[in-house]
């Protein structure tokens, strides 16, 4: 059930998996974006991966919308066959930033999750070996890339 | 009266007389004497050397430590200049005048005036003493290669050959003394390479080496050098020359076969932890096992220091003939080091084991069936 | 002590050691950062540090300069520190490029700090990556402080 | 980091961030005698938060920083932040500029892949003449740079819009006599280096990487072409002037180091192709389109740009919120996303000592550009 277009991708999506994410979206050829329920982000991904052929994992990363009270962390995703890049986003609220990890379905998502972690202190259960990757062992300094980081970085 | 005036005047006249036509001829004749006098002078001179201080010029001049000194500064020189060319650069040249001749000598009195470090976990005893070691265990080996029939320093009486084997069968040792007493992981795996490579490089040296020793019919390197006279044994023991060859460069860890302290993998290897002038040291013991080796494959294979006669002199010629073997082997192991990677440790050990080995057997049995054909 | 010293043939082993080490320098194989290419080109062929001398090394222990070469992120820096006091007298740090100088184009980042805060230094060299011919220059001067102020009397070591 | 546990029969090297051939990062590796039992990658070394100071540019000054991230192929990484601008605000480019910047990141790709089959020869052992000679032949493309914008490495040429200036006199005609004098050049290393038999002894067969492989751990660009996947985003997303030009994608199927040098260095004929194609066909017209100093964006909008550097795939994605700076910048970077296949490949094949900084320096990392 290879999707032809990006159209029939999110409608298909959004048909047949409509207990597992809140939208999905096409934002210009090729670039998909599904937004996925926070607990059921794992049974979405693997029926993207398996289903969809998105073995591709290419990246993570997370924005911090501190208006809204929320984060949201994205994955990219990528169909070696048809060449989509699919964004699967994931809301958690910033007070409680906690989602299951996703390196069980791809696992080069490893470096990309400890990034996420230190960065934006997503926990993510689960996963192998959360620790520092880019910032010293013995960080104190808080979340770099949240907008309430009061660190150096900010400009007075 | 024939006074005194007069007798001054004569001899005056016969003075400039004699100055006007017979002092020409001879301060000629004696500037074309010249040529046999100062070889003649030279010889008296060299005889009151050679009766008075044959032994000491051995030690300081040939193949003493004048000689080791020089080499490896040579060496080093070259080294680094042949390679900056072979990368399109022109290597050290402000270091003496537009050459960078001196560079040597500049890195090693700083090596010496620099402080070093011995690590706190380190084998004191064993970590400073294993550098001084180093180039010594070599330096004895090269005391019994031949620069003349009756110019070798050390008289092993007779069984040179083997004494050079067991002296420089030893210098693996040290590497792995060095090693351990460094107590750091890079050192530890270093000195493992260097024993692994020792092992399987010297093996098929030793018998090749006999299998030369076996032809000429003595275990003296004269006599193996004289037994050259009509061929060089490079000839009949080719596949021995060749199996030397590499063997050569293996024990001297030379690149391809520099394992031990390849400097992408290990840092340096076993010398990793060595600073200032200990650093020197293994430098320099790096070069005089070269040289003790290369000496040993002139000495059994491209005929020793024999060569026609250039000067007259026989230790002239001989000296340089051996002189000039080393830098042609010299040039040649260098120029291998710009074109050629490094070969792995399973590599090396497997073209050690697989090939030197059963060939350096072959070359033995080939050498038993053409002395015992030569004897029948 | 002080008047011992003053004897000519200190003056000639002065000569002697301060030209040696001029000529000499060691720097060590370690990158920090951006302006490593540029150091690169240096080293190769159209201006070839080695004709001053200058070899980099593989090992800290044999080596006498500490090339800080592009910006040094916080978890670098300890390291930066740690080799300087690894290394042997006589020892020289150059500062390679805006970066380690001043934290260049990073400068409000959170991850990065300034040399000044770490090791002495003794030549700083700017540029973001500098100039080869402003490399050669750096290491030129250093060549010209280790002969003004390294000898044997001037109380470095 | 903390170290995880360590195994009593190996043992723990830690390689770098002083090393030789480590580069600015610290690898960990559990040797079993010669053989490497696990792999462990220590990266930040370098990190200076450049997605965070991002934020505290405008989009133009943003520029600076983001060049900072691969010296060696500058030229790609800053289209790929001016593509995501250009998208997220809206701005329009002439055909002239889209072609010079290809141009110039065709010479950069050259310039970064010269780098990376230096250091893998390098690697190999000391053999340092073919990696000098790398370092002679980029400053043919240096002093092109040069010529074009000023600087060297890191020349800030594209702007939001177009490209700061337009080509010199004559030149079209120096590249197209640098491409005539790197096809000379590149006949010898390939002499020096595939068809030397020490060389491929150390580079065939060692740290293969299957196809499936390639696509499970996110690998990109020569490392994933070298494995026989023909992902090149030139091809997928034609970006810049790549849609009208005509090149190939390379791929090899064997999946080992050699594969993947083979792969760079068939990327650099496909390039030289492309940069005599360039200067043949380069069509008239402005160069820029005017835009303000200080763009302003419109609120809650989002770009992705995705461009294929000498690394592979970078991808920018932009958020703004209206005001004159990104609300966040996300940079894919490849070097990550290699860096992990790297750590794996201990586990997918036998991997010795020796054979590390071959297989480190094969999947080209840049550090910087893996820490950001």
């Amino acid at each position: 059930m290879q999707a032809r277009s990006e159209e029939e991708l999110v409608e298909e999506l959004k048909r047949e998996h409509s207990e597992l994410l809140h939208d999905a979206i096409v934002h210009r050829s090729k670039r998909v974006s599904v937004i996925a329920k926070r607990e059921r982000v794992l049974e979405l991904a693997r029926i993207l991966r398996d289903q969809y052929g998105f073995t591709q994992p290419v990246s993570a990363g997370a924005v911090d919308y501190i208006k809204e009270g929320r984060m949201q962390m994205i994955y990219y995703l990528m169909n070696p066959k048809t060449r989509f890049m699919l964004m699967l986003r994931v809301d958690l609220p910033r007070d409680d930033p906690r989602m299951p990890s996703i390196t069980e379905i791809w696992d080069a998502m490893n470096f990309h999750e400890r990034e996420a972690w230190e960065m934006f202190g997503i926990n993510f259960e689960g996963h192998p070996n959360l620790t520092h990757l880019l910032l010293p062992p013995d960080w104190r300094g808080g979340y770099p890339l949240r907008k309430d980081f009061r660190g150096e970085g900010i400009r007075p | 009266m024939m006074d005194v005036v007069t007798l001054i005047w004569l001899y005056i006249l016969g003075l400039v007389r004699w100055l006007l036509h017979e002092a020409p001829a001879q301060v000629i004749n004696f500037i074309m004497s010249l040529p046999t006098l100062i070889p003649e002078l030279l010889k008296w001179l060299w005889d009151f050397i050679w009766f008075n201080f044959k032994p000491l010029l051995q030690i300081i001049v040939i193949p003493g430590l004048a000689f080791i000194l020089l080499f490896a500064m040579i060496a080093v020189w070259f080294e680094r200049k042949f390679l900056a060319r072979a990368m399109l650069r022109i290597g050290p040249y402000y270091c003496g005048k537009r050459s960078g001749w001196l560079q040597v000598i500049a890195d090693f009195l700083k090596l010496f005036f620099k402080e070093f470090v011995v690590p706190d976990d380190a084998e004191k005893a064993l970590f400073l003493a294993a550098p001084v070691l180093l180039p010594t265990i070599p330096a004895l080996a090269i005391t019994l290669i031949p620069f003349d029939s009756n110019w070798v320093l050390f008289d092993a009486g007779g069984l040179s050959l083997p004494v050079f084997l067991a002296i420089a069968g030893l210098s693996p040792v040290i590497p792995i003394f060095a090693g351990w007493a460094a107590n750091n992981k890079y050192t530890i795996i270093g000195s493992f390479r260097t024993a692994y490579l020792y092992v399987s490089g010297e093996i098929p040296l030793v018998i090749c080496a006999a299998a030369s020793a076996l032809l000429a019919g003595s275990l003296d390197l004269v006599d193996i050098v004289e037994a050259q006279r009509p061929i060089w044994f490079a000839i009949p023991q080719f596949i021995g020359f060749l199996i030397f060859f590499i063997g050569l460069i293996l024990e001297a860890e030379r690149t391809p076969f520099d394992v031990p302290t390849a400097e992408t993998e290990l840092v340096i290897g076993w010398r990793t932890e060595f600073s200032g002038i200990l650093f020197g040291f293994t430098m320099m013991a790096e070069y005089v096992s070269f040289l003790g080796w290369t000496l040993l494959f002139i000495v059994l294979y491209l005929g020793g220091y024999l060569g026609p006669s250039l000067f007259g002199v026989p230790l002239y010629d001989h000296i340089f003939w051996m002189l000039l073997k080393l830098a042609v082997i010299v040039v040649i192991i260098v120029l291998i080091r710009t074109v050629y990677p490094r070969l792995r440790l399973d590599q090396t050990l497997r073209l050690g084991w697989n090939y030197l080995m059963p060939l350096s057997i072959l070359n033995l049995l080939m050498t038993l069936i053409l002395k015992w054909g030569l004897m029948v | 002590m002080a008047e011992r010293l003053t004897a000519p043939i200190y003056g000639v082993v002065d000569y002697l050691l301060t030209w040696a080490r001029k000529f000499s320098i060691w720097p060590v194989h370690f990158v920090t950062g951006c302006c490593s290419p540029e150091f690169m080109q240096v080293s190769g062929s159209r201006f070839d540090m080695e004709r001053l001398g200058v070899l980099p090394f593989a090992s800290v222990r044999q080596c006498d300069c500490l090339m800080v070469v592009g910006v040094i992120s916080r978890k670098m820096g300890e390291r930066v520190k740690y080799l300087y006091e690894q290394m042997g007298e006589p020892k020289f740090v150059v500062s390679v490029g805006a970066c380690p100088t001043g934290r260049g184009p990073f400068y409000d980042s959170y991850a990065t700090v300034a040399i000044d805060d770490l090791v002495p230094v003794d030549v700083y060299i700017p540029g973001c990556p500098p100039r080869p011919e402003a490399i050669i220059h750096g290491l030129m001067l250093l060549q010209e402080k280790i002969r003004r102020e390294c000898g044997f009397r001037a109380g470095k070591e | 980091m903390s170290e995880p546990e360590i195994k009593p029969e190996v043992m723990r090297i830690s390689w770098g961030p002083q090393h030789p051939m480590s580069g600015q990062t610290r690898i960990l590796i559990d040797v079993d005698g010669e053989v490497v039992r696990r792999i462990i990658a220590d990266i930040g070394f370098t990190h200076r938060g450049i997605e965070k100071i991002l934020e505290n540019r405008t989009f133009i000054q943003g520029i600076v920083p983001i060049e900072r991230m691969v010296m060696a192929d500058t030229a790609n990484i800053a289209l790929g932040y001016v593509q995501a601008v250009e998208e997220a605000l809206g701005i329009e480019v002439p055909e002239r500029a889209k072609w010079i910047r290809s141009l110039i990141c065709e010479m950069g790709r050259i310039n970064s892949h010269l780098y990376a089959f230096g250091l893998q020869v390098e690697c190999t052992g000391y053999f340092p003449a073919v990696f000098l000679w790398t370092t002679v032949d980029r400053e043919v493309l240096l002093d092109l740079f040069e010529k074009l914008t000023g600087a060297r490495w890191s020349y800030s040429f594209f702007i939001p819009g177009g490209v700061r200036a337009d080509l010199p006199e004559g030149f079209r005609d120096e590249v197209r006599r640098a491409v005539r004098y790197l096809r000379r050049r590149f006949q010898d290393y390939w002499d020096a280096m595939v068809e030397n038999p020490l060389f491929e002894m150390r580079n065939r067969g060692v740290g293969v990487l299957s196809r499936e492989d390639a696509i499970r751990l996110g690998a990109t660009g020569p490392v994933l072409r070298g494995s026989g996947v023909d992902m090149d985003v030139r091809k997928d997303e034609p970006y810049a002037a790549y849609g009208d030009l005509d090149f190939k994608v390379i791929t090899e199927k064997e999946g080992d180091c050699l594969a993947r040098l083979k792969v760079r260095f068939h990327e650099i004929e496909q390039s030289l192709n492309i940069m005599e194609q360039i200067a043949d066909e380069i069509p008239g017209g402005p160069v820029r389109t005017k835009v303000p100093l200080f763009p302003r964006s419109k609120p809650g909008v989002e770009a992705l740009s995705r461009v294929e550097t000498a690394r592979g795939e970078l991808g920018v994605h932009i958020f703004t919120d209206g005001g004159l700076k990104p609300y966040r910048v996300k940079i894919n970077s490849p070097t990550l996303r290699n860096m992990y296949v790297f750590e794996r490949l201990a586990e997918l094949g036998r991997v010795l000592v020796a054979d590390l900084p071959v297989i480190l320096y094969s999947i080209d990392p840049w550090y910087l550009d893996c820490d950001r």
